[in-house]
Parts: structure tokens; sequence; C-alpha cells
């Protein structure tokens, strides 16, 4: 096979405040005609700049290329001047970028943006050929009416149809190389699927190569013909999918794949989580990047770096290779991590909990109006959450899954009445909490946490560690400094963080230990209720682990109750006792997890777990089995609200809204027509 | 692969003094700006505070055979139509100068920013009451404003600082409401709220921190437009007649000897403008510090 | 739709209603009054004062000075100038467009300077032609206007004469006066671009532009200045206030007609129908101005359109 | 005399004294930069100096006053006093039309003057200009006969100034109290056009030719228009004249006369103003300052000269009197009589009791020695200056002077008296002036700037008025002016200059005995 693209001993810098760093070093690796690689590692690695180097990006952002040469076709891209560098960028490699909303310039039509990248590269084209090209490109992206969106800005689209779009812009120019940074990671997995789908058949139409970045294994074994694994700016192993996979040449890549929780992880088992976080650029350890996470550590690994080494037509970079391909099984090292923190617990979710209803819905609608003027009435709402009754058990954990804008957050503050409920109302312990006055809410509060999605935005970022997990205790505790001091303290070891973090502020901090600091926060007032949005959604697989263990950790040893609001069907089904599902404001589905995800009912619960990319590459299965995307909820279909999705509809559907029914033990749905 | 590579190294030795000649000045520059800055408005505090050590003559001392003397060795700066030495005055009149600039930030900015703070924080008819309220005193014409606090508190240096404080309001106001709307619906307000802090607490303690930074930038440059302002008043004939005039008026009056003799306004122009300056570096500096994410090692 | 053009139009009119009540009462608080300053009162008596005064209306009681100047106005009548019997309409159609060119002129300098340098300063961030515009910038900021005017005068009237040094007929007498008011603005205008500049270049939908292959020239004008002048826009809103204001001095300074100056005079007066006429109107011009700046927006940022999103946040 | 040599114009050499001898160019127009705005061009309304230097070209008066205050036909040809000096009858010229067309007669005459002393035509200065008239009869079309109250030799005098210009009946009917926008009279030109703050545009009156004998140009002026531009700048005025923009600028600022004077494309014309020079009155009903000895003591803690020098760097002449030195019955034995002399001073108020505080101010009976100075704001030719500059010669005397800077001079000074010195100035043809500053007043009558009521001065003011012979005339102003000074009521300090600078091509520009500028035999070279 030829090569398309070759990355030879590449080494990055930045030109930071603090001087030169070296973020990327020595690099290689290679990409065929038609290949689709993808490149893998935590956050941090370096992927992303790897790939901005491919067309020079890093320029802008004061980095350069500070060895090594990249050939895309034989030209070295290190090595061109600026002005050559345009024609390449757009015409033979094209990106694509994680988050579509903010890939957009959002005060130009999407028409204007994608006709200018076609006439950038060929002059020749009127604007009204370049007009039909982009039609015809949007279409082929599956974009319905194509003339009417190329007249829409980019906030006037979905995440999901941006996506689209922005693949059609990449792809205007018949690049021969598609840099795809996590196109995925911030759309749902319903989204996900039809993405990787579309790009997969559009790989094979434009013949071209794909370097594809993401962090979820899942998605590579799903469309990726050879793993690249990066480990803070190094190489560390490379192979084909299915080889990577069954036999991981790389103790870090082990780590990965055994973090990764999947439909079969034991409930009762500790998920597997790799040890420590990605050291930063500026005190990387000795030899082996990876030694001090590493279980099979040496005396060599902590002194001498390991080459990449060629193992049959793979790569490593590890002095410990042989003993892990002789071994083939589980590091003892992560083996007894696991074994030490796993204590069994019967599995038995519904049957085994006291029926002690701790928080209660009833019938519960949110609506925001939009819209509303002096002269007039409302003119419509936003029907964030329709008529929704629930009741959370002490002790248990309820998972709440469903796609983005389908009411999950919403529910989750009216539940802690952080906003009023337009309707309905909420016990807790029996009261009800909108007939509370504010300071007896205050007060109420203690008992009610939460734990927000976005690690970053929810510590404010003035006060140090020590103050916002203290805050709690001020605001309710009579407490004085020095026993806040101890009982901050204790919190942050009870989270895993070490007494240095009092005195230090959050942008001294990773996302997975932010989210650490939230948590203490949260559990500080020994609440009875917890409520996790999302809670780590935004973190690293092997993070991700972590925060899970510790929540798990935690509701075992303070007796919490938790709503799991998370769009990662896997972790949630790990880590919860019952799971809801909702669409557009509706709870459609209630059940016991395994049961849930054994036997589901609705056809929407369905589609979700189907369009979950399993990180098995042989058990691929039909991608995209639900079309379209999630209707506005200011104007949800009548009947069911699922039924424009629905393989199953029915006359009757969109003239009769399903009530919620039990089904089985325990298991309710709100479908006229439930699948098996 | 051996053309390739010197085609690299050619294009690294063309690079690489570049990324020299970008960090090291720029570190030296910055560093030395903040400390001139640093060093001018120490220098400026001490003449407000003991103008008599510093200054090598009277400032009220007219003497008529000195009249109009070009800057030398006796009076740096030369002197004015009075006979009095320029230098003098401007030592003199820093403190005068320093009050006006300060302190009608402090009126105009601290009012400004809560009633910003309070609109933007409370939101529906408060909002859009004050904003009307902010929106009425900006169409108000700052020479009518500044006539109706003379008028009010008579003649004098609060009449400026007032006039200066309430026309400058509004736009204290607006970048702070902004501000506000933008950080309350950041994730730790929320977070902050339901751990059951009140909703003064949430507002004091994490709001207003977060919300202050484009409020100190723009008051930094409020302290001297607000010197300026005062210029503007005795340029229209609305200043006081004060016997140590502050760098304003000192320009003001000198404006007519600019073609005879340059030095009687300059000089104090140039005195404001340096005040300017170093209060802004010094304001950007003080807004790095207060931000964690930005402080230095 | 023309709901909100209704509410939009009753603020607006609420704002120019408020202005003229709160001038009306800050003149009515202020000591002294017109009559002395019509008349020396050497010559005349007392008794003659007091007729004078009644004449005028100026002893009735406050309300009733008030409701009556409102009710002459919804008619039309603005009255005359307490001073020299001038009607005050007329007056203030003689002075508005001097005084709406000098500021949409100085506006458009502070526009252009203050966006080229803003730009400037923004892509060669903390290198030594960014400290220098920044310098600049604050020099801008820091020259009062008379100075700066009187500088300019010298420059390119007495020495070069290149333009006349004063006068409000034609457009060579507005270069220096546009330029004089114009560069204080531009000082603002420079420190607001260049941070949303920086801000909006560190977006990742400029990385997708240069992806794209798109010339720098294009990323930096045609996207990303579109992006930073959102803010930028809000500024023009703010300083629109500013330009009036700073047009009484710039007017003295050039010997321009114009409102400023007859607010000025008329304050010093307490001619209180010229006073009210002229922040009527400069009430107006400042609303439009504001209304003008909305509808801008959405034009350059379509997300507006949608979301009506709140004007005045994302300053500085 | 002394008084002769000083005045007139300090006309430049020769390239304007070359134009003379050619005809002068007809055409062109001049733009003239005034320092303030006229607050209006109607002539007994207006109460500014500014005022009367555009509407004098729109204007006419019936007599004219040459600079040896000799009284010349304008509109009247001749005209008889009454032996008891009550009723002048004047002969009108009959060819004479105002600039609307309206015939000029004694109808004209007779309501002009009837205008001003109408109240509800508010005039100003010219109800004191005119007194003591009291009523006017039309003999014929061109006769009129004007009735006195009381006789006065100042009479002829003030009706040649501007302020009692004729103007045509028919348009101040119709325009009533806008007749100050509109303004039509007799003169050499006609009123076009005012933009507030920005120009007033007059243009030639081709009918003219009944000029007075203190122009050479009879007939109609050479210029077609005048523009006055109005330029407070002083700077920008300056500017403006030196770009060539304008072609001559009035007031110019002392400290650019010495560089305008070495520029060689312009000109510097100079004049004196008669009347009153600015002064500084004492408020003698205030204490401590009612005591002469205390007046005394700042008269000689004040250094006049000094002022003078910094200020106005030797372009103004000091003053020494309450006259100024062109006026009629002026004393120049006054002249360097009052020198200053801080020791004295001190001694003075010693004497009064009054010591220095530990602050160096002086206090007696725990009151403070304070002396309230009111100047009015903008700072017109440089007062405020003056003030400053008092202030620091006074507190060497343990004087503390406050000053107060107000734009509203009549509240202060005229309504609330509340001023210690107040300084003024009146430009004016005949010391008659002096007794709307010194003469005591009836009760309830507005009081005097400097509240002197003495009746010995008031019986020789009463004198100057009625005595016709001029040398008797002269030693009663003498013993005025000589009686002020040595009682300190004032503090003169000096002769306002008016100054005109202007481009080389400009030549014909006249001054008349007050000093305002005449246009008629104006021309622009081509
Ligand atoms: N412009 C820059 N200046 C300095 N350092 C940079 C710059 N861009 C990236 N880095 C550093 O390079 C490292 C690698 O960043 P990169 O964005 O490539 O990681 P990544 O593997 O893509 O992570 P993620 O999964 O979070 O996207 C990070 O530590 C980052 O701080
Ligand atoms: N404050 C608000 N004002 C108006 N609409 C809102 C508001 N908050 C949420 N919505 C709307 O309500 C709907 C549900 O939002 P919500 O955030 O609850 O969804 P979600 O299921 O949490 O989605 P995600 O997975 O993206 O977090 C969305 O359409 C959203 O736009
Ligand atoms: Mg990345
Ligand atoms: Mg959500």
């Amino acid at each position: 096979m030829s090569q398309l693209l070759e990355i030879d001993r590449v080494s990055i810098r930045f030109a930071t405040g603090r001087g030169d760093l070296q973020v990327v070093s020595d690099v290689s690796f290679s990409i065929a005609a038609g290949e689709t690689v993808c490149l893998a590692g935590e956050s941090g690695s370096g992927k992303t700049v790897v790939s901005k180097a491919v067309m020079r990006l890093i320029d802008d952002e004061n980095g350069k290329i500070s060895s090594g040469s990249i050939k895309l076709n034989g030209t070295d891209i290190a090595a061109l001047p600026r002005q050559e560098l345009r024609s390449i960028r757009g015409k033979k490699a094209a990106m694509i970028f994680q988050e579509p909303m903010t890939a957009f310039d959002p005060v130009f039509t999407i028409g204007r943006q994608i006709t200018e990248t076609i006439r950038r590269h060929d002059r020749r084209i009127t604007p009204n050929e370049a007009h039909q090209r982009a039609v015809e490109m949007l279409r082929r992206v599956g974009i319905s009416e194509p003339e009417q969106r190329l007249k829409q800005y980019p906030g006037e689209l979905s995440g999901g149809m941006l996506q689209r779009a922005m693949i059609a812009m990449a792809l205007s120019c018949r690049p021969e190389l598609l840099i795809a940074d996590e196109p995925t990671t911030a759309l749902d997995v319903t989204i996900q699927a039809q993405i990787l789908q579309l790009l997969q058949e559009l790989k094979n139409e434009f013949n071209m190569s794909i370097l594809l970045i993401t962090h979820d294994l899942g998605v590579a074994a799903k469309i990726a013909d050879r793993i690249v694994v990066m480990y803070a700016g190094q190489v560390i192993e490379q192979a084909s999918t299915a080889e990577l996979f069954a036999r991981p040449h790389h103790p870090y890549t082990q780590g990965l794949l055994q973090s990764i929780t999947t439909m079969d992880s034991d409930r009762s088992q500790r998920l597997f989580a790799i040890p420590g976080s990605i050291p930063g650029h500026a005190d990387l350890p000795d030899g082996c990047r990876f030694h001090p996470r590493c279980p099979y550590v040496s005396e060599k690994c902590r002194s001498e770096a390991p080459p990449l080494k060629d193992w049959g037509g793979r790569q490593a970079a590890c002095w410990h290779t042989d003993r892990l391909i002789a071994r083939g099984e589980r590091p003892p090292a992560f083996e007894a991590a696991a074994a030490a923190s796993s204590t069994p617990e019967p599995a038995d979710a519904s049957a085994g909990l006291p029926d002690d209803v701790l928080i209660e819905l009833r019938r519960v609608t949110k609506h925001y109006p939009f819209g509303r003027s002096v002269f007039s009435r409302k003119k419509g709402a936003v029907q964030a959450v329709e008529d929704v009754s629930l009741a959370i058990r002490r002790g248990e954990t309820f998972g709440l899954v469903g796609e983005s804008g389908s009411g999950k957050s919403t529910l989750g503050r009216v539940l802690l009445h952080l906003e009023r409920p337009t309707s309905g109302s909420v016990l807790f312990e029996g009261r009800e909490l909108g007939a509370l006055s504010p300071a007896k809410l205050r007060e109420e509060r203690k008992h009610m946490q939460m734990i927000f999605q976005d690690p970053y935005g929810s510590v404010d970022p003035r006060w140090k560690i020590g103050d916002i997990v203290g805050e709690p205790l001020s605001v309710h505790g009579r407490a004085g400094a020095r026993e806040k001091k101890e009982a901050v303290l204790e919190l942050l070891s009870l989270v895993g963080l070490s007494p240095a973090a009092y005195d230090r502020y959050p942008h001294e901090f990773s996302g997975g230990q932010r989210q650490r600091i939230a948590i203490a926060r949260a559990v500080a007032l020994r609440p009875k209720f917890l409520l996790a949005d999302e809670a780590v959604s935004a973190l690293d697989v092997s993070v991700q682990a972590q925060i899970v263990n510790l929540l798990s950790d935690l509701q075992r040893r303070l007796n919490l109750t938790i709503l799991f609001i998370g769009h990662g069907l896997n972790v949630v089904r790990y880590v919860s006792d019952r799971i809801g599902v909702m669409y557009l404001g509706k709870l459609v589905e209630i059940a016991p997890g395994e049961r849930l995800f054994r036997r589901p009912a609705h056809h929407y619960t369905r589609a979700l777990i189907a369009s979950i990319p399993t990180p098995v590459p042989e058990r691929q299965q039909d991608l995209g089995v639900i079309h379209g995307e999630i209707p506005s909820p200011a104007h949800p279909p009548s009947g069911c609200r699922f039924r424009t999705r629905c393989p199953a509809a029915t006359a009757r559907c969109a003239l009769e809204p399903p009530e919620l029914r039990e089904i089985g033990p325990g298991h309710f749905v709100a479908c006229h027509d439930p699948a098996g | 692969m051996r053309e390739a590579a010197s085609v690299k190294t050619a294009w690294r030795t063309k690079r690489t003094p570049t990324t020299l000649q970008r960090t090291v000045p720029k570190i030296v520059v910055a560093r030395w700006m903040s400390l001139t800055a640093g060093a001018v408005v120490l220098f400026l505090i001490a003449c407000a505070l003991v103008p008599q050590w510093i200054a090598p003559y009277s400032p009220t001392d007219m003497q008529a055979d000195r009249i109009l003397l070009p800057p030398g060795s006796a009076y740096w700066l030369g002197t004015d139509y009075f006979g009095r030495d320029v230098f003098s005055l401007i030592v003199y009149g820093a403190r005068e100068s320093l009050f006006i600039g300060f302190a009608s930030v402090l009126v105009g900015g601290v009012s400004g920013a809560l009633l910003g703070a309070l609109s933007g924080y409370l939101g529906g008819w408060v909002d859009s009451v004050l904003m009307r309220i902010v929106d009425v005193i900006m169409t108000i014409p700052g020479v009518l404003l500044a006539l109706a606090v003379a008028a009010g508190l008579g003649p004098g240096l609060w009449n400026i600082v007032l006039a200066v404080a309430i026309a400058s309001l509004p736009n204290y106001a607006r970048i702070m409401r902004g501000q506000i709307l933008s950080v309350k619906s950041r994730p730790f307000i929320t977070a902050s709220r339901s751990i059951g802090a009140s909703e003064l607490s949430v507002f004091v303690k994490h709001v207003l921190p977060n919300s202050l930074s484009p409020l100190l930038v723009m008051a930094c440059i409020g302290v001297g437009t607000s010197i300026l302002t005062g210029s503007g008043l005795s340029f229209l004939g609305l200043g006081v007649l004060k016997e140590i005039p502050d760098w304003g008026a000192l320009l003001s009056q000198g404006r007519g000897y600019l073609t005879v003799a340059w030095w009687i306004c300059t000089f104090p122009g140039m005195a404001i403008t340096l005040f300017v300056l170093s209060v802004n570096v010094i304001g950007d500096e003080l807004r790095d510090a207060l931000d964690p994410r930005k402080r230095r090692e | 739709m023309a709901k909100v053009i209704a509410v939009r139009l009753l603020s607006c009119l609420a704002v120019v209603a408020g202005s003229s009540v709160l001038v009306f009462c800050i003149l009515y608080v202020l000591p002294g009054d017109v009559v002395m300053n019509m008349i020396d009162p050497s010559s005349m008596s007392p008794e003659a004062i007091a007729n004078l005064r009644h004449e005028l209306g100026v002893d009735r009681p406050f309300y009733e000075q008030f409701l009556h100047y409102f009710r002459e106005v919804l008619r039309g009548d603005f009255g005359k100038s307490l001073v020299n019997s001038e009607p005050v309409l007329p007056k203030i159609f003689a002075h508005l467009p001097a005084t709406l060119e000098l500021a949409i002129s100085a506006s458009f300098v502070s526009l252009t300077v203050g966006l080229a340098l803003g730009v400037l300063s923004a892509v060669h961030r903390n290198k030594p032609i960014d400290i220098a515009v920044r310098i600049v910038a604050l020099f801008g900021i820091s020259m009062p206007t008379f100075w700066s005017g009187i500088l300019l005068i010298l420059i390119f009237s007495v020495f070069l004469g290149w333009f006349p040094a004063m006068g409000s007929n034609g457009w060579n007498t507005l270069v220096l006066p546009a330029l004089t008011l114009g560069m204080l603005g531009a000082g603002f205008i420079v420190r607001m671009v260049r941070n949303s500049m920086l801000e909006v270049l560190g977006e990742p939908f400029i990385t997708t532009l240069r992806a794209k292959g798109l010339a720098e020239r294009a990323v930096l004008y045609r996207h990303a200045l579109r992006n930073a002048l959102i803010p930028g826009v809000t500024m023009m809103g703010i300083l629109a206030g500013e330009m009036l204001a700073g047009t009484v001095v710039i007017e003295t300074v050039f010997s321009r007609q114009g409102i400023g100056r007859i607010i000025a005079d008329a304050i010093m007066a307490k001619d209180l129908p010229v006073v009210q006429g002229v922040v009527l109107f400069t009430a107006i011009v400042y609303v439009i101005v504001n209304a003008l700046v909305d509808i801008s927006y959405a034009y350059i940022d379509p997300r507006i359109r949608r979301l009506h999103n709140d004007r005045r946040s994302g300053w500085a | 005399s002394a008084s002769e040599s000083k005045n007139g114009a300090s006309f430049p050499s020769g390239a304007s004294e070359a134009n003379e001898s050619t005809a002068p160019a007809s055409g062109g127009e001049l733009t003239y930069a005034l320092a303030t705005s006229p607050d209006t061009l109607d002539p007994h309304r207006s109460g500014l100096a500014v005022s009367v230097r555009v509407f004098r070209t729109i204007f006419d008066s019936l007599v004219a006053q040459l600079p040896d205050h000799t009284i010349k036909p304008w509109l009247a040809t001749s005209w008889t006093v009454s032996p008891d000096g009550k009723s002048y009858t004047f002969k009108l010229r009959q060819d004479v039309k105002f600039q609307d067309g309206t015939p000029f007669n004694a109808e004209a005459v007779k309501f002009s003057f009837d205008r001003i002393l109408d109240p509800a035509t508010g005039a100003k200065n010219a109800t004191a200009l005119l007194k003591p008239y009291q009523s006017s009869e039309v003999i014929d079309d061109y006769t009129i006969k004007l009735n006195l109250e009381t006789p006065s030799v100042a009479f002829l005098g003030n009706l040649s100034q501007a302020m009692l210009g004729i103007v045509s009946p028919t348009a101040a009917r119709k325009y009533g109290d806008q007749f100050g926008q509109h303004p039509v009279g007799t003169g050499p030109y006609k009123f076009v056009k005012w933009d507030e703050n920005s120009d007033i545009r007059v243009e030639r009156n081709p009918d003219y030719k009944w000029a007075p004998e203190l122009v050479d140009n009879k007939g109609a002026p050479y210029l077609d228009a005048i523009d006055f531009k109005i330029i407070p700048e002083e700077a920008t005025r300056i500017g403006s004249v030196q770009s060539g923009q304008v072609g001559a600028i009035e007031t110019v600022p002392p400290q650019n006369v010495l560089s305008l004077k070495n520029d060689a494309k312009l000109q510097l014309f100079q004049v004196n103003t008669g009347g009153l020079p600015y002064t500084l009155f004492f408020n003698l009903s205030h204490e401590p300052w009612n005591d002469a000895k205390a007046r005394q003591a700042v008269q000689y803690a004040v250094d006049i000269d000094a002022i003078v020098k910094s200020l106005y760097l030797g372009t103004y002449e000091r003053a020494w009197s309450p006259l100024a030195p062109t006026t009629f019955g002026y004393d120049p034995s006054l002249e360097n009589g009052v020198k200053p002399d801080l020791d004295k001073a001190n001694r003075l108020l010693d004497e009064l009791g009054w010591v220095k505080g530990a602050d160096g101010v002086r206090e007696k009976d725990a009151k403070k020695l304070v002396l309230r100075y009111v100047d009015g704001s903008p700072n017109r030719e440089k007062r405020n200056d003056i003030a400053a500059m008092i202030q620091q010669q006074l507190k060497k005397a343990g004087i503390d002077v406050q000053v107060e800077i107000t734009k509203d001079v009549s509240t202060v000074v005229y309504t609330n008296q509340a001023y210690d010195l107040y300084g003024n100035s009146q430009v004016n043809s005949d010391p008659v002036a002096l007794n709307s500053f010194y003469h005591s007043i009836a009760p309830g009558a507005r009081p005097t700037l400097s509240h002197l009521a003495d009746p010995e001065i008031d019986k020789l003011l009463e004198q100057g008025v009625v005595e016709t012979d001029d040398v008797k005339r002269k030693e009663i102003y003498g013993k005025v002016q000589r009686y002020i000074i040595d009682n300190a009521v004032i503090l003169p300090i000096y002769v306002f200059p008016y100054t005109v600078a202007a481009t080389r091509d400009l030549s014909g520009l006249k001054f008349d005995s007050l000093g305002y500028p005449l246009f008629n035999d104006v021309s622009l070279a081509k």
C-alpha cells in the first residue's frame, strides 16, 4: 500500500509565557491511501496537536515542528512556506472538529462558508456552481432540504446536522485525507452512530484516508483499520484494530481497554481504572513516561525510555512487552488493585431495597415560556419536562438517560427545587418542597446535593480548594475555623486528594481531580440525596472509571441516594439500580437496570442501546438503527412524542399519548405497542 | 529524504532567531513596563502626600521677573506666565488630580457597579426599570450634570468628582450588568446555590468577584478620563480658581501659550498621560494578580 | 413583530420622557434664574423684574411650570428661548445637523482607526507593535480634546495649511474636529477590539477557517473581525453618548455651529426651554442610535435574530 | 496733550500707507473673527462691545464723534441746543433710506428713542446712554426736537454711540423682540444672516452715501460683504488668521502679539478703548472695606505693575485712574502716583488692629481678614489670572482673598451683593460714565458697584454733566479722579487695547473714538 501520509519522528514545541514547551516527541506513523487510522489516548496526550501539525495549523498558536518531517503525498509539509500551505489545507487534507457548534463561524450562513471553501481552492468556479456543489454535498451527507439549510446560520441547526454540514464542507474539495478530531464526542449516541456510518460510507465513495482522533475505543473499534495509541506526547503502541484489542502490547493500552465500562461489566465489581493521571509537560518523569502508573514498572523503566519497537507488523514502546505477550491476561498489579477494593454486594437491585421513598415527583411539568411580552401572553413554551411522576427510594441509584434536550437536567434541577416546577410537586421525605419557606428550603438543601457535568465550570476559579469544599460547612454549620479545616482535610482524603490541595486553586488540577473536589463539596454535609448530572461525561475513560468507583464507594459509605444522569449508557447501567429513559420531556420507560438492557420495551430505549459503540471489534452490529433527530421541545409531536422516529409507529400513536404502565416487575413503559 | 532534511534545517535556522526575538524582549518589556509604571505611580503618590519634600519651589510663588522661562537648570520644566515653577506646580497639583481621578472612579464605579449588579442579578422588572434609569442618565449631557452638581453643592473639588462620577455611572452599570448576566449562568453559581447558600452570599462571594475584571480595566481608564473631564470643565469655564491648580486646569489654562511657551501645558499634559498609562499597566497587572489562573509565579 | 416594535418604541419614549423630566428637575433646583441673565439689573426696578418673571412664567410653582411645558411640547410647541425669544425648534433644527455631522464622522474615524489598530494589536499580541499600539491608544484616551484639537490646528492649518482651522461648512472643515473627537473614541475601541479579537482568535472556528485553506487576511477581516465587532457595536452605543457630550468642547475649539454649544450656553443662562428642547433631541438621537445598534447587531450576529440576547452584555 | 498722543491706532507702517495713494480695489469679502458671540444685533437691547462691533456696520447714528471728542454730522446735518441745554433740535439728512426701503425721517428717530425708553424693549446700556432724554417732538419730516430732563454735556457724544443707532421702525415693529435677529438700519452694510455661534454676514449697502467724517469713503463700502466669524478659542483664532482662513481677527492675546508683529504675512492694529478702564471696585458697604485705611492697605499691597507686566507682557497699558487715558477729562497727574509698598500696607493693617494669626492671615475679634473677590467666567482678558495674582500678593499682607469665579455674575454681584472686590470696565465716550459707578443712589434703587455715597462727589458728578466749559469740566473730573484714587475706592488695573491682526492684503481699517472698527474704507488687495 502506498503511504498517503508519513509522519517521521516529529517533535512539536510551543512557545509559551514560560518558555518553550515540547508537547510532542518523536512521533512517527503513517496512513495508507484509503486507510482509517485512529489516534487514541488520554486527554492531553497530544493527539490534537499532532493532527493540527499535519496541516501546520499549530503555526498560529505559537507552535512549530521542531524536528522530523510530515509528508503528504511526498511533499514535506513541515518545510513548506506558508503561502503554499494554503493550497494543501482544505484541498489535499481537510479537517472536522469535535464541537460542530463552535467550528462554524456563527455569523455567516452555512452556504457561504461551504462555497467559500470551494471557491478558495478553485477560482474558476462561479458562485453559482459552487452553490450547486454545496447543495449536492449537503444532500450527500444526508441533510434534507439542502437549499434551505444553506441559507441558515450555524446557530439554527442542531449539532448532528452541523456535524454533517461540517463533513460536507470538509469533503467539498475532495481531499485525499480527512482528519477528524473527536467528531462525535459532543454528540448523542444515536447521532454518533449515524455520523460514524456516514463517514464510513463516504470514505469508500471518495476513496480517502481518515485520521480519526478519539478517546473512545468503542468508536475506534467500529471504524478504524489501525490504531495508534499516544501517551504524554509519544506514540507508545500501534497495531491493527483487531490485534490491538485482542492482545495489547503496552500496559497503557491494556489499562485503557480495561477501563471501558461495557455492557458486560460486572456491577458487583469495581470498575477498573489506571491509577494516577497523565503527567504535565513540565514534570515529565524520566525513563518511560508511563512508569509511575505502570504495574510492570522496573528499574530500567525509571531510567531508560523504551524505543518504539517492531513486533511483527505492529509496534510498541515498552521494556516489558514480551512479558505482556507471554501472560496475555490481565497484569497482576491491576488485578490486585481491582480485587482489593471490590466488596461484592447482592446484585439483586429491585428486590433488595427497602420500599422507602426518599424523593417523589408528582406529575411534574416544567415549561420555559418564550416570546412573552407586555402585550401578549405566552407565545409558546419549551416543554422541557412534561408530566413526570417518579419515586426514588432511599439508598438506591436511579439512572436517567436520554438524548440531549430530552429534559434530564431540567428534571434534576426541578427535583432539587433549584427551579420551581410549572405544575406538579416534589416531595422530599414526604415534605413538599414547594411549600417550604425560602429559609426552610435552604435548610433542606443540606440533604440534597449536586455534582455537575463540567468540572471546569462548577467550581469558582477564584476560590481555594479548601474554601470551595468548606463552603457548605460555612453556609450551614457554625463550625469554627479549626474544625472546618479538619473536616475539609478529611473530605479531601475521602475523595482521594492530598491535603496539599487545600491551599491551591482549581486551575491547578486536572478535570478528574476537579470532579473529586466537586464531589467532596457535595458530600461535605453528609446529604441524603445526590444528583449527579453527567458527572463523568466530560472525563477520559480511565478517569471516568475512577470517579464512578469513588461515587459508588461514597454511596455505600454514606448511604447516599443518587440520581445519576448520563448519556454514556454503559456507565449508567453499571452504577444504577433502576433506570429511567426520557424522551422529549417525557419519561418513557422505567426498569431495573439489568432488565432494561436485557429486555428494553420502548422502541426508543432499544434504539439507544443499539447505538452504543462496543469496544469489541468482532461484535459489530448494524449502525444507525435510529434515524433523524430529536424534534423541538417547543413543538413536540402529538400523541406519542417518539412516533416521528419510531419504526413501529401506528396511526394510534399520533392520536393518543401513551400512559406509563407496568409490564413486568418494576418495569414501566409508555408505549402503545411495546417491543418484546 | 536527505533533501528534505536540508530544506528542513534551512527552515529551522530561519525560524529560531525569530522565536528568540519574540520571547526575550517580550518578558523584559512586560516587566520593564510594570516596574516603570509602579515607580511612576509611587512617585506621584509621594507628590500628592508630601509635595514639599519634592518640589524645589513654592507652587504659589509668582515672580514677575521670571515669567515664561524655558526649561533649564534652575527651572527644570520652565516657568509659567505668573512666574511659577512648572515642575513644582505639577508636583503640588498631583494631590488634587489624583484625588479627582481616584475619587470619581470610586464613586462612579462603585455606584454604577452596584446598580448594574442589582439589575443584572435580579433581572425582571427591576432590571428593566434600572436600565431605563441608566439610559435616562446617559441621555443627559455631562455639562448639565456638572452644572447641576456644582449648583447643588457649591463649587469645589467634589463638584467635579460628583459630576464625573454621575456621568460615568451608566457605563459602569452596563458593563457590570452584562458581566453579571454571563457569570450568573455559570455552573458554579448553581452549585453554590444548591448547597443552600443564601442569594446574598452567592452574590457577594461568587458573582461579584468573578464579574469585576472588566470593571477594573474600565476603572483604570476612568481614572484618566475623569482628570480629563475635570480639565474639560475648566476649559468650558466651569472650573474653580484654585491656588494650586490640578493638572487638568494647568493644561487648560496654559493652552493659549502653546506656541509661545509650549512647556506650560505640555508638561502637565504629559503628567496626565504618564499617570493614565501607569495606572492602566498596573491595572492589567492587578487584574491578572486577582485572577489565580493568570497569576505568575 | 409589530408588538416587539411597539414595546421598543414605548421604552424609547419612556427614556426620552424620563430625561426630560430629569432635566426639568435639575434646572428647577439650580439657583439663580434666567431673568437675571437677561437684563441689566442695574437698569431695572425690582417691580419690573418681577413683572418680567411673571410674564415668562418662571414664578409659578414647579408642577404648574412642568405640566405647562409638557402640554405645550405635546402640541408641538417647544417654546421660545427666554434669553432672546428665539423659537426653540428652528434653533435646534439649525444646529443639530452640524453636530450630527461631527458625531457621525468622528464615530467613523473612531471605528476605522480603532478597528485597524485593534486588529493589528491582537494579531501581534505581546509583540512590540502591540505594545506600541496600546500605548498610542492610551495616549488617545489621556489627551484632552481641546488640547489635541489645538495641536491639530497648529500642525494641519498653520504649518501645513491642509485644512481650515475652524468653521462648519464643507467637508474640509470637518476633518480636524472629526479627527480630534475620533481619536478619543479610537483609543477606547482599540482596547475593546483587541480584547474581543483575542477572544475570537481563540475560538475553534478560526482553526476551521485556516484548515480550509483560507488566506490569513480573509480569516482575520472577513471572519474574526466581524465576530469581534459585536461587542464593538455596543461600544458604539455608549460612544454615541460620549460623542454627543464631546461635541461641546470640539465645537468651541473649532468654532463650529452645533447643539453642544447651544446647550452649554443655555445651561449657563438657565434658559430652560432651550435646554429642555436640546435634551429632548439628544435623547431622541441617543435612543435612535441605540436602536440602530440593536438592528446592526442582528445584522452582524444572526444569533441575535433568534434569541433576543441582551444587547448590553459582553462588553470589554 | 498726553491723552492725544496715546489716542488712535498704532498703524503698521509700509504696506497700508502705500495702498492709500492708489484707489482702493472694490469687491471681495472680508472674514473677520470675533472673540465672543454677540448677544443680539438690536443696538438698543445689546450690552456687549462685541455686538457693537457688528451692528456698527448696520446702524448709523445721528452724529459722529471724532477722536478729538468733537461732534460731527452724520444722519443729522446740523443741530442747535436750547440755552437751558434741555432741548436739542436736529436737522436730518433727506436722502437717507433704511435698508428695507423705509425712508429715514424724524418719525424714525422719534421711534428709535422712544423704543429705548419703553420698558417692554428691555433696553440695557442704551437706556443709560440716552439719559436724561425725556421725549421728542417731530417738527417736520426732517426736523426733530429732543427734550431732556436735565441738561447734559455728554448727550451729543452719547448720541454718536452705536447703541443709540437709528433703527427701521417698519422692521422693528414687524420683528418685535426678534429684531435682534433681523436688524435693519441705514448703515453701510446690511444684515444677511446670523448662524448662531458661527457667523454673522453683512453685505454692502449699495445705496449708502452718508458716511460721517470719521472715514474717507463717503459712499458705499468697497467690500462686497463681511463675514463675522465667532471664534472663542484664542489658539484657533490665531491659527485661522495665520493660515489665511480669515482676513482679520480681533483680540489678539498679549503673548501672541509679539510673534504676530514679526509675522511677515500679517499686520497688527492696536487701539486703546475709551471710557472706564478695567477697574476693581471695592464694595464700600462691607466691613472692613468701608474703612479707607483698609482699602489703602490693599492698594499698597497690590503690585499692579507686576500683574500687567506678567500677564500682558507690555501690550496693555497700566491704568491709573477711574478713566481711560483717551477719555475726556483724564488726569495724567495720577500716573505713577501709587507705588506698591508692602510695609506700609502691613503698618496700616496693624494700625487697624488686624494681627497676623498662625496661618499668616490677619485676625481681629476672632474674625479673619477676608476679601471676597468675585470674577466672571470665562477668563476674559486674563481677568481670572489677575485674581490669582492679587490673591498671592495680598496673602503676603495677611489678607485672605477668597476668589469666586462664576458664570452667574448677575446673581452673585448684582442680586446678592456678595463681593468685596469686583472688576468691571466700560467703553464710553464721556466721563459722565462715572456717574453710574460713583454717584450715590436714591433709596430703594439698585446700588452702584462701589456703593460710594459721598455728597461731595455727588455734587461734582452732577456739575460735570452740565458744565459746558471744557476747562472747568476737566477740573471737576480731575477732582473726582483724585478723590477716588486717594480714598482707594478702586484699584484701576489696565486699559484695554483693542487689537486686530489682519492679513497684509487688507487696508483701510479704521477705528472710531471708542475703539470700534469701521469698515467703510476697508478694501482687499487683489
Ligand atoms: N497552543 C498551545 N500552547 C501550549 N501548549 C499547548 C498548546 N496546544 C496544546 N498544548 C498542550 O499540548 C498538550 C497536548 O494537547 P492536545 O490538545 O493535543 O491533547 P489531546 O490529546 O488532543 O487531548 P484531548 O483529548 O483533551 O483533546 C496539552 O498538554 C496542551 O496543554
Ligand atoms: N432556562 C431555560 N430556558 C429555556 N429553555 C430551557 C432552559 N433550560 C433548558 N431548556 C430547554 O429545555 C429542554 C431540555 O433541556 P435539558 O437541559 O433539561 O436537557 P438534557 O436532557 O439535560 O440535555 P443534555 O443532555 O444536552 O444536557 C431543551 O430543549 C432546552 O433547550
Ligand atoms: Mg484534542
Ligand atoms: Mg443536561
